[in-house]
């Protein structure tokens, strides 16, 4: 059995700023060993910790498809001293990989129906994963209508702008895309926090429509009781936590939240599994 | 604590004393290299088993 | 447990060892097996690797951190790699060289063994197997020495354990006068009583009664009968963290002391252009272990963190396993705790609570 | 002792009953025998628990810190000072405080049950600052020689010094029980656990470890009362005042510095005078 603490080791394939406020950067890595990318399997909402030798690891959800081939895709926020390192970095550079980590969105058993995905901030990131896969035309056809709500800030930070002008223009995926504020007077989406959006775009729930959730902490706070209006049952309402991890395989201990570890049980659970377990902060 | 008194050393020196200053350091040096490399509070490879 | 009993009903062989032959027998040991065991340092025992000729002192109580170093020390090496370009490996991990050889724990306590077998199932899951923990278990012998004379904060007998108890162990010795009597209860265990060359058979008619009255011995207990029933919300939300949690400083004493902790703490260290990816003991009792790298913390309260201690212990573990609370009763946390937070009088309250309805 | 602890309840009980303090911060009894718990009584039903005995050996000063409400606060001699250098570093105010000064004639070792190191030489035996005392003022030792121990490790070479320390810290388990005991050590967060950059490595490396405890003491050097918090919480019974102390008569002989003892006047480490000692300034 091989050491589930060795990373992969990847070289850097393309570096691209994600934000106007350039916060964020999108990493592109290629496999070195050949036979590595296999081994890295993994599905959309899973993690990976991403290791800098002389630096430390960090967990970071993958932002690519499991459809998209021959590379693997971070985007990454800037806040602590790996990541500050990591947005330092050049093209060719060499670290590692270490995943795939925790569990992913069900998305086999959301197989024929409607799914409406809301995200905000950084947080879309696994969300693009998710989005990436539906679209894939092998997938589209076997789930229902797919609604994507996604806010930022404002317009410059946006992730994946490219992609979500593509994805307006389908007819087989409804965007309602937000900002909380803008004083460009060309924006021509929504204005509005997600929740407020979420209220007025979002499918009514039924038997057949599932929520995946993703974001900072006040959005999902100020969602959940929107969902909860609009008849989301807990059973449906999907969603992904982020705690402080360091092994990423629940053996390490910190991310352990009441009986669940967060890296290995999670990151991903129902708002039904949630109420079983204590919200730290509070 | 155990480090070698002519190790550390306190100097009251102005921004205007330029030749003191160089002075001083000077001497330091000197003293320091005499008592040679310190081996004490120098961490090697970290000890871990 | 019916089949662990089985098991050794199998391999469970009975050997009396005269203890003028243990020295020499331990000293056999010494070309097959590192061995590790309690030393006394200036008025306490802990458990340490004997150096050549030396012998595992077994005249104590229990040593004071508990023996889990042996298979879990406190800093433990995982990679080293290079920060060196012109290297042609550079910032890459590579594997340390670990010396997995056989090694045995020679005196260790049963209750410290059981710890052991609760660790296990941490390190060793249907996903995941930590290679540093299992290859250095697995290497491991564990020899136990029954306590016929348990302190006065054991309470093993009230968590599933015992002075005599067996769980976790590959031989039991028994003091019986001038002599041990040795369960040899694994294969691993009969190999290393062969390997000292411990072969008279004995005869353990009189262990019953040393371990009645050893048991008898012990008078404090650990109340956690109606824990498995509490809903965990309901003792999260419990009014009783604050005076639990007033006297706590917030130290690692409990965590490092503790038998059953396992939690730790990745780190990379540098010198100059070569480094060290390590592991260190980690505690749930310092702000740190679970700051974010925003900045953010969620459980910055010294109340939050005292709570995620014992309801780990007592409930999380108790609901994950289903195979009992996370402690021993070795008492460890209990003598050393700075500022005396009991475990027993925390599991009384949190067994004790009924939440309003 | 049963005179003492009568009139500790009495206050209490007064002082809650009246609304003068929101709650008292004592010792309740113990579950071992040489063990006191440090408590914080709220209602005047439960002053019944207080407790006061020969193991009331942990600073209750350090509960202190930075807290808002009214608090009545049990203090001996060393507590006494240590609520001086509290109030004096502004981490908590005189008005907010009613202090019930218990005059000491020391705490017993946890291990031996004899008389503590620290108390065995104190000279500050009474409370240097209350509100009411529990009993008649004890008399205070005159004839100690304080720093025997101090001097003898003064008188060592280098090496010497060098591997006495080695050999003190060696069972250290950097538990920092040491640190989290002390009242004088209330940093938000501490230089061990500096992340940003890291300044400590956190290995179990004899260099880091010693590299925290002297730099601990220096923090203290001029604030220190002596009070034994400190090898009291240890678990490895580590002899931790030998370097603490070494800087408390320091202080003693280069400012004629006595920590705590009075509000007018701050540590000398951080004033200035014009006849402060600079005969070690070349």
């Amino acid at each position: 059995m091989e050491n589930p603490y060795k990373a992969y080791p990847v070289r850097i394939d393309s570096i691209d700023v994600a934000t106007q406020d350039k916060s964020l950067r999108t990493f592109k890595f290629v496999f070195l060993n050949e036979g590595d990318e296999e081994k890295f399997a993994y599905e959309s909402g899973q993690f990976a910790e991403l290791s800098i030798p002389g630096k430390g690891e960090i967990p970071i959800g993958i932002a690519s498809s499991p459809t998209e081939k021959g590379f693997v895709k971070f985007t990454v926020f800037r806040t602590g001293l790996v990541t500050n390192h990591l947005h330092n970095m050049k093209v060719g550079d060499i670290m590692g990989v270490r995943g795939p980590l925790g569990n992913s969105y069900p998305l086999k058993d959301l197989e024929g129906k409607n799914i409406v995905i809301i995200g905000a901030g950084f947080a879309f990131t696994t969300l693009r994963s998710t989005i990436v896969y539906l679209l894939d035309p092998k997938n589209r056809s076997r789930f229902g209508n797919i609604d994507v709500i996604y806010g930022a800030r404002n317009p410059g930070m946006i992730l994946y702008k490219d992609e979500l002008t593509v994805w307006e223009k389908r007819d087989d995926i409804n965007m309602h895309i937000t900002v909380d504020s803008t004083d460009d007077p060309s924006w021509t989406y929504h204005t509005g926090f997600v929740p407020t959006i979420t209220e007025t775009q979002a499918p009514k729930a039924d038997e057949n429509t599932y929520a995946i959730m993703c974001g900072p902490p006040m959005m999902l706070k100020f969602t959940k009781p929107v969902l909860d209006k609009l008849g989301y049952s807990h059973d449906k309402i999907i969603m992904s936590l982020e705690n402080r991890m360091k092994c990423g395989i629940g053996i390490c201990g910190r991310c352990n939240i009441g009986k669940e570890l967060i890296c290995k049980d999670g990151p991903v659970f129902t708002l039904e599994q949630l109420k079983h377990m204590p919200e730290e902060d509070t | 604590m155990g480090v070698e008194p002519g190790r550390l050393q306190f100097s009251w020196i102005s921004s205007a004393e330029s030749t003191k200053f160089v002075d001083v350091v000077k001497q330091v040096t000197e003293s320091v290299k005499e008592l040679g490399p310190n081996e004490k509070f120098i961490k090697k490879t970290v000890k871990v088993s | 447990m019916n089949e662990t009993l089985s098991i050794r009903a199998n391999i469970m062989k009975v050997i009396n060892i005269d203890k003028e032959k243990w020295a020499s027998g331990v000293e056999s040991l010494t070309s097959t097996y590192r061995l590790f065991g309690p030393v006394k340092e200036d008025d306490s025992h802990n458990f340490k690797e004997l150096k050549k000729g030396e012998l595992p002192d077994l005249a104590y109580g229990n040593s004071k951190l508990s023996p889990k170093s042996a298979v879990f020390p406190p800093s433990e090496a995982m990679f080293t790699y290079s920060l060196d370009e012109k290297n042609e490996n550079h910032h890459i991990l590579n594997d340390v060289k670990k010396d997995y050889s056989p090694r045995a724990v020679l005196g260790i306590r049963p209750c410290d063994a059981k710890a052991v077998s609760l660790v296990r199932m941490n390190f060793d899951t249907k996903e995941y197997r930590d290679p540093y923990w299992m290859d250095a278990f697995e290497a491991t012998t564990f020899v136990g020495l029954a306590c016929d004379n348990p302190c006065s904060t054991c309470f093993c007998t009230s968590t599933g354990c015992g002075p005599f108890s067996e769980e976790g162990l590959d031989v039991l010795l028994v003091e019986n006068g001038n002599a041990y009597i040795a369960k040899a209860l694994t294969a691993k265990g009969e190999k290393l009583m062969d390997a000292a060359g411990f072969k008279t058979a004995g005869d353990d008619s009189a262990i019953a009664a040393k371990k009645a009255a050893a048991e008898a011995k012990i008078t404090a207990s650990i109340e956690t009968d109606k824990l498995s029933e509490k809903v965990i919300m309901d003792l999260y939300d419990a009014p009783i963290w604050d005076d639990i949690s007033f006297s706590c400083i917030n130290c690692c004493t409990c965590t490092y002391a503790c038998p059953t902790c396992w939690c730790f703490d990745i780190q990379d260290e540098n010198k100059g252009l070569s480094g060290v990816r390590m592991r260190n003991w980690d505690s749930c009792m310092t702000p740190l272990f679970t700051m974010h790298g925003s900045g953010h913390n969620p459980r910055s309260q010294k109340k939050q963190r005292v709570r995620q201690r014992f309801m780990h212990k007592l409930k999380y573990f108790l609901d994950k396993y289903q195979k009992g609370i996370m402690c021993v009763g070795c008492g460890r946390c209990v003598q050393q705790c700075p500022v005396n937070i009991d475990i027993r009088t925390v599991s009384k309250k949190m067994n004790d609570y009924v939440a309003a309805s | 002792m049963d005179a003492y602890i009568t009139k500790i309840k009495e206050i209490s009980e007064r002082l809650l009953k009246d609304g003068t303090v929101e709650a008292v911060i004592g010792f309740r009894q113990g579950t071992v025998p040489t063990m006191s718990e440090p408590c914080m009584i709220k209602r005047s039903d439960d002053v019944k628990d207080l407790v006061w005995d020969s193991n009331c050996r942990i600073n209750l000063c350090n509960y202190l810190t930075n807290r808002k409400e009214k608090l009545a606060i049990v203090a001996k001699g060393c507590d006494s000072r240590n609520i001086v250098t509290h109030i004096i570093e502004n981490k908590i105010k005189r008005d907010q405080l009613f202090i019930i000064g218990v005059p000491c004639k020391g705490m017993n070792d946890k291990n031996t049950g004899e008389l503590q190191d620290n108390c065995g030489t104190c000279t500050h035996r009474n409370p240097v600052i209350y509100d009411e005392l529990v009993g008649d003022l004890v008399e205070e030792q005159t004839d100690v020689d304080k720093y025997a121990d101090v001097k003898k490790v003064e008188a060592l070479s280098s090496d010497e010094k060098w591997n006495f320390f080695n050999d003190l810290y060696s069972s250290c388990t950097r538990c920092h029980a040491c640190r989290n005991a002390c009242p004088l050590c209330y940093c938000p967060t501490c230089f061990v656990d500096e992340s940003k950059p890291q300044w400590v490595g956190k290995a179990d490396d004899a260099v880091d470890i010693r590299t925290y405890h002297f730099l601990r003491a220096y923090h203290c050097a001029g604030r220190c009362t002596d009070c034994g918090s400190c090898e009291a919480a240890c678990p490895q019974n580590i002899k931790v005042r030998q370097m603490t102390k070494k800087l408390e008569k320091d202080c003693s002989e280069l400012y004629g510095w006595e920590a705590g003892l009075t509000l007018d006047e701050r540590p000398p480490l951080d004033t200035f005078k014009v006849d402060d000692r600079e005969d070690f300034i070349k």
